[in-house]
């Protein structure tokens, strides 16, 4: 065996190691090329691009209708918010908004979608700690949340339930049955989490003082989401930027300061809890009325660029649009958040171990078909 | 042929081929592992012979502590995969007959020394038996050389600290 | 904060160690609180979700009707282009010239279950079927035709 | 003590070695069947054992993971492991091509024989031994170190990094857990004053040492499990496999009987671990006898000892189960930590006590 080659060696006697782009912790097909001084690491390097599927290329050849049911392929874990975010821009360019109905519902949606992204991420940051059981308790919960999705939309993951204007039919009359058992069930089970794995004195050890992002270095990364609100950044959309009838609804933005790889885990587990509280407010308030304003048939947004954002469970996710006054838009930007938290990791993770890189990882919740849209 | 004969032979043959081959290896973890299995084969001698004390004592301070200290510096220092260079002819001679004349030496001594049946009290080679003539430190008590001992491993981890602290060079 | 000391430290990290385990404990003596589903086995009597969308199908009712004009609505409005209708024309009773469908031709292995044509569609033609279970050994026979042979548009769809 | 029963496992070896006598008479070749009968049965035992260790794994983890486990092959999936057993034997088996082809063959051999090994001494049953060795708790560290020269020889010839950081890190792992393994061993030899197995069973025929030695013996008991956990590489201490950072450690190039024989060593070396801890501290084959309860310890006394010991050696390694479903994974240096800031310490000044506990006398 013999270890030479740039690739395999520098000449500082720095191990190069391929992680990924088939990788168990890198949860899809992410590629770092990570530089390690025996177990520490020494830089990283985010190869991107092995899952590009051009969606916003895609997106110019489609109508303002067609196009959102792209975006669910994103982010697949907060397809509901992916829709939303178009849908909005589209609203935004037509001058119209949803009608009050599809706007709650919309944010019921939304807030669970948030709770099963935040579920499986739980699973998985403890999959990739080593602890293979928070998977499955993780999936019962996100289980009955995909079954309220399955009855109300059609599908589980890509729902594709919003429509400029409103939502594309009415939600189905066990809903808020359904909603109110699984979200019961859960506030139950979420003790179990913290049993597992909060108080865990292993866990605990793995992730605080781990992956520290500072405040500035979030700043200057564009890191957004729980990411950047453990380092002690304000930058939640739904308070600072209300959409969809945010501002009606109690709840708290969740700042931490210490900006490790713990306080991000903390406040993900405090954002289900708020989450938790949105839905509980509105899950007896649907107002009544038309689930969808009036579109027309072919849709035409004015000449002009519309901008719109979202607070997905990752981040702000923000949809750009630029129309010529055709029936399909003229070009579509997308700011997705894993690509900005992407850019951080190398910060973060240098001078810690192998396994912090994959706790880091965890934390940040990477989404890899998010990154290369 | 008694079946401990056969036990003998076989282990004597894994011990000599064994270091053989560890001489004459290329690879130098190869050279470790066939290290390893002599030292494996000297173990197993102890056991026939009975000394199980020993022979357990055998396989934790060389086969566990040295042998995986070899095989970590061997890891610690890079280009450990290429082959060796082969040794040049009059270095290889010169072993040969240091070697040989040390072999000789001792050959020497063995057959010239007149060996006796031991008399009187037979100690039993039995764990508690070992263990306080190792601590005594009466004439017959092995404390210094235990002590003396020691140092080989105090020697290998030192070592072993040595190659592993790298020289960090400063531009 | 103050450091906790080393035996508090000992006692706290093996209370949530055993935190823990008694979790994992009680799930192993509780048998009950299994999820698994029993997937293939319950196939007799599992019933998805009404609305759940697992393929684009034409109802056809007793007598081999449809619903389907053949505006093609559906097609536009497809953002795969997973549909294709060939139409033909067709003289009804009266002599009039009319525009019918010849094979409404359904791609199931390009469609990713949008729900966008059954809205677009004005006569209802369509809908959602609820098999999930599409797996072939040929990519040719996800290639399907939805009206059956012989059937015609229901008089009074227009 | 009375033997209860007239068909014990040691009077079957008994009679099975009479009737060899008899029948062939010449010692030396008796003496070599005798030692292919006891090999075979032993390799049948371990691989029957490691069967039921996998299914039994398989199933605790999906009971703990609230879901159903193996259920198809056999009833209650319990021929799962057969079949993927048969699966491994088909698969093609890979070499790297830039690998050491001799270290990469030879490494999981070492790490079967190794761990088979150190079965010799353990007490199965009463007076079933397969070498009463006098060493016998010395025996069993020594040789159960001899398995880490077969993960590095496995980690170093795959040419693969992954490989080489997994043996790197069993390395230090190894080496280091060794030492409060042996305090541990050590507190027990103390209080019976003898590395013999049989005797150290022998001394807890009127309470077992987990009960005779109070907290010592118990602060000993869990030292031994928790290091031992790591000794063999398990959950939370699977550093050198870590598949979430490692993708599997040293044996990332492995696959077919190679795979296999690596998967058996894992289970051999739970068994033996579990065993040796329920023949120190709890009393290996021996029943559970209280004071002066002569009804109850009579009852006791039916009870097979092959069953107490293994009966005792599964709830063992049901614990080390236990441990694997539920917690996360250390990392490389917390692992280092934990042993040379806690356990090592820990057991140092339990060596202390115990001494002293064994010169005052003041355990049962």
């Amino acid at each position: 065996m013999s270890l030479l080659g740039e690739d395999i060696v520098t000449e500082d006697g720095l191990f190069v190691v391929n992680m990924g782009p088939q990788h168990p912790s890198t949860h899809g097909v992410l590629h770092l090329k990570v530089w390690l001084d025996g177990e520490t690491i020494h830089k990283i390097e985010p190869h991107m691009g092995y899952i590009h599927r051009s969606i916003e290329k895609m997106s110019e050849n489609l109508s303002y209708r067609n196009f959102i049911f792209a975006t669910s392929r994103m982010d697949y874990l907060a397809a509901h918010i992916n829709n939303e975010a178009c849908a909005l821009a589209v609203e935004k360019g037509l001058g119209i908004q949803a009608t009050p109905r599809a706007k709650v519902i919309r944010i019921l949606m939304g807030e669970l979608t948030r709770l099963a992204s935040h579920q499986l991420w739980w699973g998985c940051t403890g999959l990739d700690l080593g602890a293979v059981s928070p998977f499955f308790y993780a999936f019962r919960d996100r289980e009955a949340i995909n079954d309220i999705m399955e009855e109300t939309c059609g599908a589980r993951l890509t729902q594709n339930y919003v429509v400029p204007g409103g939502v594309m039919f009415d939600i189905h009359p066990n809903f808020q049955k359904r909603t109110k058992e699984a979200i019961a069930n859960f506030k139950r089970n979420l003790t179990d989490y913290d049993k597992l794995l909060t108080g865990n004195v292993i866990f605990e050890n793995r992730t605080k003082g781990v992956g520290i992002l500072t405040k500035e270095d979030a700043i200057s990364f564009g890191v957004t989401g729980p990411t950047a609100r453990a380092s002690g950044l304000s930058c939640d959309v739904r308070k600072w930027f209300p959409y969809s009838g945010y501002e009606n609804v109690e709840f708290d933005e969740i700042l931490a300061t210490e900006g490790d790889c713990f306080a991000r885990y903390m406040c993900r587990m405090a954002e289900m809890r708020q989450s938790v509280r949105i839905i509980e407010q509105l899950i007896d308030n649907i107002p009544e009325g038309d689930f969808q304003e009036k579109t027309k048939a072919v849709i035409k947004l004015p000449k002009g660029e519309f901008y719109q954002r979202v607070e997905t469970p990752r981040g702000e996710l923000g949809v750009f649009i630029v129309s010529d006054g055709a029936a399909s838009p003229y070009r579509v930007k997308y700011r997705s958040p894993g690509f900005s938290n992407l850019s951080a990791l190398s910060t973060m993770a240098k001078g810690g171990k192998i396994g912090d890189l994959v706790a880091i990882m965890a934390t940040i919740d990477l989404v890899i078909p998010d990154i290369d849209r | 042929m008694q079946a401990s004969i056969i036990i003998f032979y076989c282990l004597a043959a894994m011990i000599i081929g064994g270091a053989i081959l560890a001489v004459t290896s290329l690879k130098i973890f190869r050279a470790a592992v066939f290290l390893l299995f002599s030292l494996i084969g000297i173990a197993g001698l102890y056991f026939w012979m009975n000394y199980e004390f020993i022979a357990a004592v055998q396989i934790v301070v060389y086969v566990g502590g040295i042998v995986v200290l070899i095989i970590f510096s061997i890891f610690l220092t890079h280009h450990s995969g290429e082959d060796m260079k082969s040794p040049k002819l009059a270095r290889s001679i010169f072993v040969a007959i240091a070697a040989s004349s040390g072999f000789a030496l001792t050959m020497l001594l063995i057959l010239q020394h007149q060996f006796f049946a031991s008399s009187g009290n037979v100690v039993e080679p039995t764990v508690k038996n070992i263990g306080t003539q190792m601590l005594s430190t009466t004439e017959n008590g092995y404390l210094l050389p235990f002590e003396v001992i020691s140092i080989l491993l105090l020697a290998a981890m030192i070592g072993a600290i040595v190659i592993a602290i790298k020289t960090k060079t400063k531009a | 904060m103050k450091e906790p000391g080393y035996f508090k430290t000992i006692y706290l990290s093996v209370k949530s160690l055993l935190t823990g385990m008694r979790m994992t404990g009680y799930y192993f003596t509780h048998p009950k609180e299994t999820h698994t589903e029993q997937y293939p086995d319950n196939r007799a009597t599992l019933k998805m979700m009404d609305r759940f969308r697992g393929e684009v199908i034409m109802p056809h009712d007793e007598t081999n009707e449809h619903r389907c004009t053949g505006c093609q609505s559906c097609e536009i409005a497809c953002p795969n282009g997973s549909i294709k209708i060939i139409t033909k024309q067709e003289v009804n009773a009266e002599g009039k010239k009319k525009k019918a469908i010849d094979t409404w031709v359904y791609h199931l292995d390009m469609c990713t279950m949008c729900n966008l044509c059954i809205v677009a569609c004005p006569t209802d033609a369509i809908k959602m079927g609820q098999k999930f279970e599409h797996s072939v050994f040929d990519k040719s026979l996800l290639k399907k035709i939805l009206n059956e042979p012989g059937s015609k548009v229901k008089s009074g769809v227009e | 003590m009375k033997t209860v029963l007239t068909i014990s496992l040691s009077s079957i070896a008994g009679h099975i070695h009479q009737w060899l006598e008899k029948a062939i008479g010449n010692p030396t070749i008796v003496y070599l069947i005798d030692m292919v009968l006891v090999a075979v049965c032993l390799l049948v035992f371990l691989v029957l054992l490691c069967f039921f260790l996998g299914w039994m794994e398989r199933k605790v983890a999906a009971f703990m993971q609230i879901r159903l486990g193996p259920n198809r092959v056999g009833p209650k999936g319990s021929m799962q492991i057969v079949a993927d057993t048969v699966k491994l034997l088909f698969k093609e088996g890979l070499t790297p091509a830039a690998s050491d082809k001799f270290l990469f063959h030879l490494a999981p051999m070492i790490v079967v024989i190794a761990s088979m090994m150190v079965c010799a001494p353990l007490a199965f049953a009463k007076d079933f031994q397969i070498f009463d060795i006098s060493i016998g708790v010395l025996y069993v560290s020594a040789v159960s170190s001899l398995g880490i020269i077969g993960i590095l020889m496995a980690g170093w010839s795959s040419y693969n990094k992954y490989s080489l950081l997994g043996a790197m890190r069993s390395g230090a792992q190894i080496v280091s857990y060794e030492l409060s393994i042996g305090l541990s061993l050590i507190s027990v030899v103390i209080m019976v004053g003898s590395l013999k197995m049989s005797d150290i069973v022998m001394s807890q025929s009127d309470g077992w040492w987990i009960w005779k030695g109070h907290i010592p013996m118990i602060i000993s008991f869990i030292i031994f499990v928790v290091a031992s956990t790591a000794e063999i590489n398990r959950a939370p201490f699977d550093l050198t496999e870590a598949e979430q950072e490692l993708t599997g450690g040293f044996h990332t190039e492995y696959s077919g009987m190679k795979f296999a024989m690596f998967l058996l060593s894992e289970y051999i070396n739970l068994f033996v671990v579990s065993a040796i801890a329920a023949t120190l501290f709890l009393g290996g084959w021996m029943p559970l006898h209280i004071g002066h309860l002569q009804s109850f310890n009579h009852i006791m006394d039916y009870i097979p000892s092959s069953i107490w010991f293994m009966g005792k050696t599964m709830f063992i390694i049901f614990i080390i189960m236990w441990f694997r479903w539920t917690f996360p994974r250390l990392r490389v240096d917390q692992l280092l930590n934990l042993e040379w800031k806690y356990l090592l310490p820990i057991s140092m000044v339990n060596i202390l006590l115990v001494t002293l506990m064994a010169i005052m006398g003041w355990h049962f």
